[in-house]
């Protein structure tokens, strides 16, 4: 269906593109085929073009990507920044250009905004709120005071730092002891040798915090190495697939569903609606939903 | 007497890597000499010029220049006193133009950029008298064969006038047109006041040009004669040292006679090479080599032999021509070294250090990697107790003088390093062995041992073939002399039909047809 | 006596004849690539992408023309991803936190990139140490500082720092020219002046080089603090186009940069390079992601595609090499 | 007449007396880092964490061991992380996905790290290309396979592909056992068969290689498909560890690998190279991101000190050498 884009487009079909982080992760990748499904059953209304960059980390590439998309004058363009702040600009020049822009995932920084006097549109989930939420139900599993370790994302990563925030809150409102956080660069071989230290520094840990499901798979298989596998919680983020077998088997205790594989289509049919009223609709906190083992 | 007064002095000279290298080396040089420094491999010479180039720092011992103590901690400094050296090793730099290298550390220049004009054409001026006059001084270093490298390094250092210019065996990659321009340039400089400091070993030619002549063996100074008498000088001197005084000088015993082989009664034939075409340089070459004879290949540099054996060998591409081996009447199919090699060919090859060498690998391993499989069991592995046997049967053999089997071949002096590529190809056992400059850099005792090792192969019933730009040298050992012309074969002698003369005339009897066409 | 048939009109070193054939191979190449993806979508072919590539590349241009000084010299730099990430960072802190005006931010960073060039150098040359271990040192340190001085979170700067990269002329962004430029003198110095022709002497034969009299070591760690120096003017260029400091930016530079020189036929044994052809490498690089990016390619293809486009082009390098001897 | 004074106990080439100084300098530099963290912490110093940081280095010890083989061939392989990433994929995805048994899924993924391995070698040789280059193109290739193949989602395997990587010995694994009889074998074939002694020649001067009638071609292709395969063990071992196989395992493996063999005094410029010493290398990582975990360090400050460590070892191994050099 990609060569669809290529082809000529009828007449005032408008092209809408996606620009998303990383394709290399489950989850924008979800996000993206939610996406294309949903050209598919529209296919008359719309064309598509997406594209990612390599890893997160490559924001001048995100940047340059929104570039190369003004000057193929697309549209509308929908947008789960990289960089909450580094991607105003290049966005406030689309919308210049004329080009209906619209924020997913990831809010582009207030400040920042107010800053530059821009404004976009956004749709997605409060990542504070779904952290808050996962931690919360692990505390329920813990005696207060227990000893706690969070695994972040990416430092600068904006969705990172807000699900650290979110677990945070959760461990202080419960009275948890967090005893280190430390970053597992999303990755799950990070994760693991961040974890197996951990354990061994901190005999006594509880819980590990895990800021996306990639990592909890390597606070799992450290934990599993130590032969502690059902005294230590480990709960994570994002519910990718291959999370589900841990959470039936108790290896998991909790994560949460951001639904990405609609994300992107909510944004889409505001860019949609956009280019057919000219208003811009409010923004939009799209639901995070606890996921837990299913018999428990 | 003012006329000799030492421009150089070294006194007590010492120096030890592992071992000593230098003894207590005292010696003079004077204005408007020619010095002449000879001694066996390894005895220390490029050790001793080094230290009065700022190469190398001695342990022990004094210095003066001109009456004033002198002890450069560099090349650099030691050219701001007006000392010069011409390495033994080329050391040229491939990607540089010719201009470039010979101008190296003083480009002409306005603010930075370089004055390509003024550069290319001080180089020409400076090729020129070393016979190069037509080579472009924009050409890349590195397209240049090995005898035209060094004609251009010691262009770069007959290019600025010095007070002291040393030159390491200069002429151990020259034939003989080249070594007399470079006599030519000598005695200018002599003429100017220049004392030249000359290691060579091919003791004709220091018979030719010394005024006096200094005699190292084992690191410490054997003699030093005058060979010439200093024409304002009167009064008794010792008298020159003959041919045989010298070479008894330096290896401290009777050497045996120079040998006079006797021709083998010629064999089967071993190798055919019909019409072979190889690249820009080589045109038609054919000829044949016999069991048990030595078939030598003069010509003058850049005739296109080296490429020859190359492309014989499979290490070029050969363009056409065929090659028949042990009498087959099949052409071989030798498209690569390795095939050569299977087929009993051995080609020892006049760049040691780039083709050769394994420099900072141990003499053992340099000497074993080709036999490798015979000192192995099954699976491979080495038996490191029979290889360092094997090894060190062949330091003997060869006179290599080395501490150990163990030691880096970076560490041997030029001669030495040569012999152990040599063991390399021996210890192979092939039965046609071409040896392209196998004597470069080699002493007269080794050169001696080197000659009745090629007939003792060839009395084994191998084919020898020897390149070599020494023509003495070929005269004496072959068997057979095939002349080669701007790549092509003009004539083959049999010793009972060549002349020096017949000889000249063939090596430049390809160029004139070259122009016609 | 030699055999040495030249003609007398022989090739001087960059003569402009040259030009048409060392460069043939990658303008063709480049040709072959815009004309694929004009044909494969609508949009592609027109001034606006590639005025939008002229004003993506600076960066990238800087930094590879940095990198082939360095491959030149036999020597590789992997910390200029890096190194730009800290020049960054500094930069939008000084700006943003400290209040610092503009020239002097910009000088801060400047100098941030010559002390890491400076250091890069200093210590492999000091010690001899692979340069590449050296700058994979520098790769994590830099990266460490950048984080420490942003405290991780990318400083927005706003219009203040605009101006640099702004347009000028038809388009075209003054950090666009300036490369050009850079491009060009570049070239120059390492064909036609003493220091460059010293440098292609080191990246040739070291030892040979020190046994002319000339010490190779100060001339290194020139070579690593122009490196940096450049670095740190794309952390400028990319900082104002952003509007903002990033202390992730550069992840992965340093592999695009050498992947540049090494496609435009740098060699990475030292001794053989040339600016220009290090531009058109870039400039391969820009079209295929651009090119790409038109297309939507899937992330997977992306990476194949560009994978065996690097493969590819060196092949063909290769291929020119071959007759370019053949014919000489 | 020759100068050969050859002792009857001239040091054997890799008699165990050496064996102390070779491996000193690296021995201590580990001890000191084991010290400062076990002085810095309060759990450090334990059984468990050396039995944890044991059974977490095999992957990295096989990756490394087979980039030290490429390195002494004066070649490099920047794909091993994208590699590694592509087996697991293939594994993960044979077991979860097409439902083949475990022995014939981990044939699969060793053939698919031989193949990779096996292209590297045979371009980088075909068209005597720099394996920089040739390896850059494949890191994109086989991470664009790895995608595209799990379609970017990470397989769970589960407990079908735990035993591999089971607990065994006194609490070691499998793979650790394994992993430190390869580095014996490596090392025993490296310095004492005819392959290694071959493959040390190449890394030192090919084309004297190439003209004593060895074909350098084969040994070369060899070598790229033993690292290949080396590496497809490391992604089982990896999958088998994490009982799930993610596209994008082993990122930026290929620095890490590197920069163990060359703190274990590995020359990037061929022949030069110890397996032994790799392991050393690879420890002394291991132990700085286990002591830096354990001490809590932040972010910054752990790259800052992994770069520092990485520079401070090989500056350490210059003196190391001086003083071997001295002596002997
Ligand atoms: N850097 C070094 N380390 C150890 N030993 C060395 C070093 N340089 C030279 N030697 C040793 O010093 C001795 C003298 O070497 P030198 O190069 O001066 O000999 P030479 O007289 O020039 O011989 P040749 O005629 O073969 O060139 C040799 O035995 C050599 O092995
Ligand atoms: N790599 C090369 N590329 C181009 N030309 C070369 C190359 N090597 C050698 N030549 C040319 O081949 C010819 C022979 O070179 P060289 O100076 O080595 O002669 P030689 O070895 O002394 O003599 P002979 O070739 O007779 O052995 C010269 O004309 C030289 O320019
Ligand atoms: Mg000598
Ligand atoms: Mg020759």
């Amino acid at each position: 269906q990609r060569q669809e884009t290529a082809a000529p487009r009828a007449a005032g079909k408008p092209r809408v593109a996606l620009v998303m982080k990383s394709l290399a992760n489950e989850f924008f990748l979800t996000m993206e085929n939610g996406a294309q499904a949903h050209q598919q059953a529209h296919a008359a209304d719309y064309d598509l073009l997406s594209n990612g960059i390599k890893d997160e980390l490559d924001v001048s590439k995100q940047i340059e990507l929104v570039e190369q998309m003004i000057a193929q004058r697309v549209d509308a363009i929908v947008i789960a920044p990289a960089d909450s702040k580094a991607l105003v600009p290049a966005c406030l020049k689309a919308q210049q250009a004329g080009i209906i822009v619209v924020n997913i995932d990831n809010q582009f920084d207030a400040a920042v905004l107010a800053q530059s006097g821009a404004k976009f549109p956004f749709v997605g989930p409060d990542n504070r709120k779904g952290a808050k939420m996962v931690g919360a139900y692990l505390a329920r599993h813990l005696k207060p005071g227990a000893p706690v370790a969070i695994i972040e994302g990416v430092p600068s990563a904006f969705n990172g730092v807000q699900r650290q925030l979110g677990f945070e809150d959760a461990m202080n409102a419960a009275g948890m002891k967090i005893v280190s956080s430390q970053s597992g660069y999303w990755e799950t071989d990070k994760a693991n040798q961040v974890v197996a230290a951990l354990i061994t520094e901190h005999p006594d840990l509880q819980a590990v915090l895990c800021a996306n499901d990639s990592m909890a798979l390597g606070a799992v298989a450290a934990l599993r190495a130590a032969g502690k596998l059902g005294s230590v919680k480990v709960v994570g983020y994002d519910n990718i697939a291959a999370v589900q077998q841990l959470l039936r088997e108790g290896k998991v205790l909790a994560t949460a569903d951001q639904h990405a594989d609609r994300l992107a289509v909510f944004g889409i049919e505001y860019a949609l609606e956009m280019l057919r009223t000219k208003s811009a609709p409010a923004d939009r906190e799209t639901p995070v939903d606890l996921v837990t083992a299913p018999a428990q | 007497m003012t006329s000799v007064a030492p421009l150089l002095t070294v006194t007590g000279l010492g120096k030890s890597y592992a071992a000593p290298v230098l003894v207590d080396v005292s010696f003079d040089l004077r204005r408007g000499e020619v010095h002449a420094l000879v001694g066996e491999n390894g005895a220390g010479k490029t050790t001793l010029a080094r230290i009065l180039a700022g190469l190398t720092r001695p342990d022990a011992g004094a210095l003066t220049l001109r009456g004033q103590p002198y002890a450069p901690r560099g090349k650099a400094e030691a050219e701001r006193h007006g000392v010069r050296m011409v390495m033994q090793e080329l050391n040229l730099i491939g990607h540089l133009t010719v201009a470039e290298s010979i101008f190296l550390a003083r480009l002409p220049h306005r603010l930075g950029w370089i004055h390509y004009r003024r550069l290319n054409a001080a180089a020409r001026e400076i090729l020129e008298t070393v016979g190069l006059g037509d080579l472009d001084p924009a050409r890349a270093v590195k397209s240049l064969g090995v005898g035209q490298q060094q004609l251009v390094e010691i262009a770069a250092g007959l290019s600025r006038r010095c007070a002291v210019l040393i030159l390491d065996e200069p002429t151990a990659a020259l034939t003989d047109p080249e070594v007399e321009r470079l006599f030519a340039q000598i005695h200018k400089l002599r003429a100017a006041g220049t004392g030249i400091l000359y290691v060579s070993h091919r003791l004709e030619e220091i018979q030719r040009i010394a005024d006096r002549l200094s005699v190292l063996r084992d690191g410490r100074m054997i003699a030093t004669r005058e060979q010439r008498r200093p024409a304002r000088e009167t009064g008794p001197t010792p008298a020159p040292l003959s041919l045989d005084e010298i070479v008894r000088l330096m290896v401290g015993r009777e050497l045996g006679q120079a040998i006079r082989r006797e021709p083998n009664p010629p064999g089967p034939v071993a190798l055919r090479v019909r019409g072979l075409r190889s690249g820009a340089v080589v045109r038609d070459v054919s000829f044949e080599a016999r069991r048990g004879e030595i078939l030598g290949f003069a010509g003058l540099m850049g005739s296109g032999r080296t490429e020859t054996m190359r492309a014989i060998f499979g290490a070029d591409r050969r363009a056409a021509g065929d090659i028949f081996l042990h009498g087959s009447a099949e052409p071989a199919r030798l498209a690569s070294p390795r095939d050569a090699v299977r087929h009993g060919l051995a080609l020892l090859t006049e760049n040691r250090k780039e083709q050769g060498l394994f420099l900072p690998l141990p003499i053992r391993a340099n000497i074993t990697l080709m036999a490798l499989r015979r000192f192995s069991r099954r699976g491979g592995w080495v038996r490191d107790t029979r290889e360092r046997r094997e090894a060190g049967r062949w330091l003997q053999t060869l006179s290599i003088r080395c501490r150990s089997t163990e030691q880096r071949v970076a560490e041997l002096s030029g001669g030495n390093q040569q012999k152990v590529v040599l063991a390399r190809w021996l210890l192979r056992d092939c039965s046609i062995l071409i040896f392209d400059e196998p004597t470069r850099g080699i002493d007269v005792g080794a050169k001696f041992e080197i000659y009745q090792l090629l007939s003792r192969l060839a009395g084994q019933g191998k084919a020898v073939i020897l390149v070599s730009s020494d023509l003495k040298e070929l005269l004496a050992v072959c068997d057979r002399i095939a002349v080669m012309s701007a790549g092509r074969l003009t004539a083959t002698f049999r010793r009972d039909e060549w002349t020096q003369d017949k000889i000249m005339v063939a090596a430049l009897s390809g160029y004139g047809r070259e122009s016609a066409e | 006596m030699t055999a040495s048939p030249q003609p007398a009109s022989a090739p001087r070193p960059s003569a402009w004849p040259r030009l048409l054939t060392d460069y043939l191979g990658m303008a063709l190449a480049l040709t072959a690539l815009v004309l694929v993806f004009s044909l494969s979508t609508e949009h592609f072919f027109s001034a606006t992408t590639f005025r939008t590539i002229a004003n993506q590349i600076p960066s990238a241009v800087l930094v590879a023309t940095g990198m082939t000084f360095v491959l030149v010299i036999a020597e590789i730099d992997l910390s200029v991803g890096s190194v730009l990430g800290l020049c960054s960072a500094v930069l939008g802190v000084a700006l943003t936190r400290w209040h610092w005006p503009l020239a002097l931010a910009v000088g801060g960073a400047l100098a941030v990139g010559a002390v890491c060039g400076g250091f890069n150098g200093a210590v492999t040359v000091r010690w001899r140490l692979p340069s590449f271990i050296v700058t994979l040192g520098m790769l994590e340190m830099a990266r460490g500082g950048a984080h420490a001085v942003t405290q991780s979170q990318t400083q927005y700067i706003g219009s203040a720092i605009e101006g640099i990269a702004g347009t000028s002329l038809y388009g075209l962004s003054l950090p666009f020219l300036l490369a050009m430029a850079l491009v060009l003198v570049g070239q120059l110095v390492l064909s036609r002046t003493v220091f460059g022709r010293y440098l292609v002497a080191v990246g040739t034969n070291e030892e040979a080089v020190r046994l002319s009299g000339i010490d190779p070591r100060p001339l290194k760690v020139t070579v690593f603090v122009l490196a940096g120096l450049l670095v740190a003017l794309a952390a400028v260029i990319d900082t104002s186009r952003f509007e903002s400091a990033n202390p992730n930016a550069g992840t992965g530079f340093e592999l695009q940069a050498i992947a540049a020189a090494v496609i435009g036929g740098t060699s990475l044994m030292g001794g053989r390079a040339s600016v220009i052809s290090t531009f058109f490498g870039v400039l391969i690089i820009a079209v295929l992601n651009s090119g790409l990016a038109a297309v939507g390619a899937k992330d997977e293809t992306k990476r194949l595609v560009t994978g065996a486009v690097i493969v590819a082009a060196v092949i063909v390098d290769h291929y020119r090499h071959r007759i370019g001897r053949g014919r000489g």
